[in-house]
């Protein structure tokens, strides 16, 4: 095969894939946009933002600490 | 003695090696101390860097059919196992959120699948260069080079002309990586000032249901549309179901963590064995090199220049750096492109906006791979 | 472009599927949706579900011999691998403790195995139906999922009717997901109120030797009576070995974890291969399915009955209920015993002496299938 | 092999393979049962209760806890 | 039915059994209990020895070539596969940290190889009992015992004597196990008091950029001199850079952890195959454990005595019982070097100076193999 | 091959292979050497010694212990 006809043929080949791409990625748009009014909405799993500051180390500990503290707080 | 002090001597690298392979390890070397030093894609060029080096050894015969480079290559690349296994991990790490919050972003990735293209047509016209001679399968698997995406690249590459392996997957991850000083100077050369410092409105929130029918979407369109990108597309789909339905965290943990780091192992081992010098030492691999250069910044620049029609047809609600990130090279892109618009405007925070774009990319590199494989293949 | 326009059109999924493979996909996806939204075995049904869609897709032939699916198929299933290791980590999962507490409760596991040799019996009758010819090999084949018991079956299938298996897998796996459904009726049916309320005492601690022993004892009784079955049984002995021997946590931990899931992982997908249109969708499936609802309802009626000859002889210490967990399906049907008998005492907690019977069930299995390749294979 | 051969067959495998099943499974009965008394028996490994209410969120945690309580106390 | 017995019967164990298999069942049940009860190599000798035991069960033909033994040595074995990723393992594993602080030890690494070659002439020497009849290859895979390396003796064993290596295998985990029975009486033989009391100076702080580039010179060295030996050494210097290098630490804990673990698996019941009775019962066996034993003590023996002729030369600054540990069996030699040394002198703790000997050793007996390979190979 | 040849094949391998290891390592106890005097020395990672005796549960923990008892003790 010479050049030429190569060329001819990866310039049609550059033609038919963005065009592939293009149609298959716009559909997907269009499902992914249909299917979002479809499907029910979801609220988000709302964290609940702890008042205290010192939330960081995890709340168990926090939890164990306050009530080490309460029970020490009442010991007395 | 005298002659087992011979034949020891036959036996040794000092006698044995050739110009090339000296060559060849330092070429290794050199992308292991890229990856260690720079950081440039460790997790990829340290294994291929090292297989490089194993594969140069004279006597050994480590890349050959019975060595364990050869049979890592033949059993898990030859055989196309394991980049889909790495598709099918790259699915389990990757959230589609982004993407569905907003999916008209997509055609950014769309976009900058341009590069692939465009190169394919480069290489076919470099066969006028006196001495490289590139088949139009050599030069569709060059071309994927510019989808930025390593698996999709190697995977293609295997199949249209492992000859050319070694140097296709050694530029798809060096550029991959270089994509912090490849992508800037295009973006700043086709964006104004004004455009960088396009805020994006917060993305909404995508719900579980969503997530999970997005793989199968996909996946269903691919087949009514473009069967020949399945392995690639399902794989991705799969990893990504197993991660979104929630039921089986236990085999997409897996998926995502030992599974694919014992692939990369084993892949960018037996990549390395494709490094041989008799096997590397060509014109088409400068060739290859330039190529992977050219669609990197073409795909790039495609994808600013949708970026920029977007954000006159939005009126500005988009900005054009994330349509650099259309490329793929997950998650680097990406990040290129926040910083890039950080830049510009200190308060601008432009990842998960081109997270979207990013992961599009992915898409859309698998759906020209599908293309290439389909007509080409 | 015209001629690149219909290559691209005559590669489509539009222009290739088959009614049957739109079937089969859509079968697929109803795997996927029951293994999601019901919980139905997720871990084997999803991997076993996309690997059926992904095996219809026309062009790709990803199920074909040098697809992925085929290789896992002729890797893992043909050579018994997968559902060999797969019985190596259910050892290294499974607690025998139960059962060496109180052994007589194992004859619960024998009797169970009694679904099996029925269906044999019935899978033979199916013959006169015209359009239906199974062989002996395959009548055992399809006798196995009676056993309830997922690698038991493929391993038997792969041996003896390979040509069966996916849609052997597909139903041992689907109603040891439907075990919640299937088995109570037929509890409370052949059951009285006071047998169902039947307390049991409380087990006695094992020692670590005796767990230690146990194993090693299986796989020698097995060595010496029925060595067809050592492979199934062997490869469960090791695992267990592995986990109870306390020395060698690191294996025995990557036995349960890792290793497994990629096993189930690739199993699953192995498995789908079986499911094309061409080779699924034959008179036989629908006996296959017909007689697997069979075998399943036949062994827990078994357990149940021998179960209440137990509670008879024993003046009513048994509590029959536990007679069904016999048929394995570990450890859902020991929880559904545990649910009946609470249905009628709420102060009765089946679970642990369930155990017992229900890990016989799968010793009782392996060496039923022990049984079929001695005489059939 | 005509139909009624198969079902002798069958029949026969039914018999064979339930009194296998059943052999094996009341041999391994009778082994487990010889083992556990040869065997000297062992006492279950005895964990001691928790005196303290709170041990949930793990020991050390509350090991820290008391002595930084402890601590403090004696700080003041 | 009388004949579905005799059919039965007939494929029972007790029908089938030879006395060589019962033997070498109750051999394997021995390791399994060493292993447990004495903690002898527990990784490797479980599988090991189960794995001997299913090979040894008659019917079932598990190490044939269709079993799962059979499978796993032709993949895993035959192709030195399995114990080259063990090596990688080892690699990710080892801290090279104390031979860099020290280099000069590494000298002890060296002469503990005399173990391996004295071992050579033996074997050979072993000729003049009539009914062995060893070739220069089964001595050399034989002698590689001597290295006291369980994935060096099985790589070089596989390579130049597989129908021996069984036995050799068994041999050299054997002695790993042995080695705080064999090695003492030799090292206290060889030392006077006042040398096992000698103190040694704390170990210099080895930075990272040291350790990074240790496995790349190491491997260059076996390039340029013997690439015979670069499989082994290249493995070992790609899971040791993987480890040192910091940045691809999630595939470096994959290799040392899952992967190896897999691979142990593998390996142990894969060399368990060869303890097939037909094969193993053979005299080359007992001339091989007896060759075995000899090769660890004069391996022992030459440590100790370069450790003492070091001590002279330093003029006391080195311990010789840290030469005893340049037999490799990482890490357990050098606890013993350690243990004989607190045993003199209670607060003399040589643990990490034995580490470097200790390691030298591993690289030492993989020269050795590659000498091995390069000349009789 | 008679036993002598093989004998004598066998020593000249233990030559060989005891030359080959010695220089192997030899070469690579100088090198080793040569990199360590080459490469700049490095400071060992100086690990701050708690003064604190109770840090073994972790800094973490002793942080959050420390925070919630500072915030009672100022709640007072
Ligand atoms: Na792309
Ligand atoms: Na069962
Ligand atoms: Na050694």
């Amino acid at each position: 095969m010479d050049i030429e006809q190569l060329m001819m043929q990866s310039l049609q080949l550059l033609g038919l894939g963005m065009g592939a791409v293009f149609i298959i990625l716009t559909l997907l748009i269009c499902i992914i946009w249909a299917v979002s009014k479809i499907v029910p909405e979801e609220q988000p799993d709302v964290i609940p933002v702890p008042s205290d500051r010192l939330s960081k180390p995890g709340h168990q500990h926090i939890a164990a600490i306050q009530a080490a503290i309460h029970k020490y707080r009442k010991s007395r | 003695m005298e002659q087992g002090l011979l034949q020891l001597w036959a036996s040794t690298g000092l006698y044995n090696l050739t110009i090339g392979q000296v060559f060849m390890i330092a070429i290794g070397g050199i992308l292991i101390f890229l990856a260690i030093s720079k950081g440039f894609e460790p997790l990829l060029l340290i294994p291929i860097g090292f297989g490089g080096i194993l594969a140069n050894i004279p006597v050994a015969a480590i890349a050959g059919p019975e060595g364990l480079l050869g049979i890592l290559y033949h059993s898990g690349i030859e055989s196309g196992v394991f980049p889909l296994l790495i598709f099918m991990g790259v699915g389990a790490m990757t959230d589609f959120g982004p993407l569905l919050a907003r999916p008209s972003l997509m055609i950014l990735g769309a976009a900058a699948q341009f590069g692939i293209f465009f190169t394919l047509f480069g290489a076919i016209a470099m066969n006028f260069i006196p001495g490289i001679e590139f088949s139009l399968a050599d030069a569709a698997a060059i071309a994927i080079i510019g989808g930025a995406d390593g698996p999709t690249a190697i995977y293609v590459a295997s199949r249209l002309a492992p000859e050319l392996l070694g140097a296709i997957a050694v530029a798809a991850y060096s550029y991959m990586a270089l994509v912090p000083i490849i992508q800037p100077p295009i973006m700043k050369l086709l964006t104004t000032e004004k455009e960088r410092q396009t805020k994006m409105t917060q993305l909404r929130h995508v719900g579980k249901l969503e997530k999970i029918l997005f793989p199968l979407t996909l996946l269903l369109v691919a087949i009514l549309l473009l069967p020949s990108a399945t392995p690639l597309i399902g794989m991705l789909c799969f990893g990504n179901l197993l991660k979104e339905c929630g039921v089986v965290d236990r085999l997409s943990n897996t998926a995502k963590n030992e599974l694919i780091n014992i692939v990369t192992i084993f892949l960018g081992l037996a990549i390395g064995s494709k490094l041989a010098a008799d096997k590397f030492l060509t014109p088409e691999t400068i060739g290859i090199l330039l190529l992977g250069i050219v669609a990197f910044s073409i795909g790039t620049a495609a994808g600013v220049i949708m970026g920029k029609i977007m954000y006159r047809f939005t009126g500005g609600e988009v900005n054009p750096l994330i349509g650099a990130a259309g490329v793929s090279a997950v998650p680097m892109a990406a990040r290129v492109a926040n910083k890039v618009g950080l830049d510009a405007n200190q308060h601008n925070f432009l990842l998960m906006h081109a997270m979207g774009p990013n992961v599009a990319g992915v898409i859309g590199s698998a759906v020209a791979a599908g293309v290439l494989l389909a007509i080409v293949g």
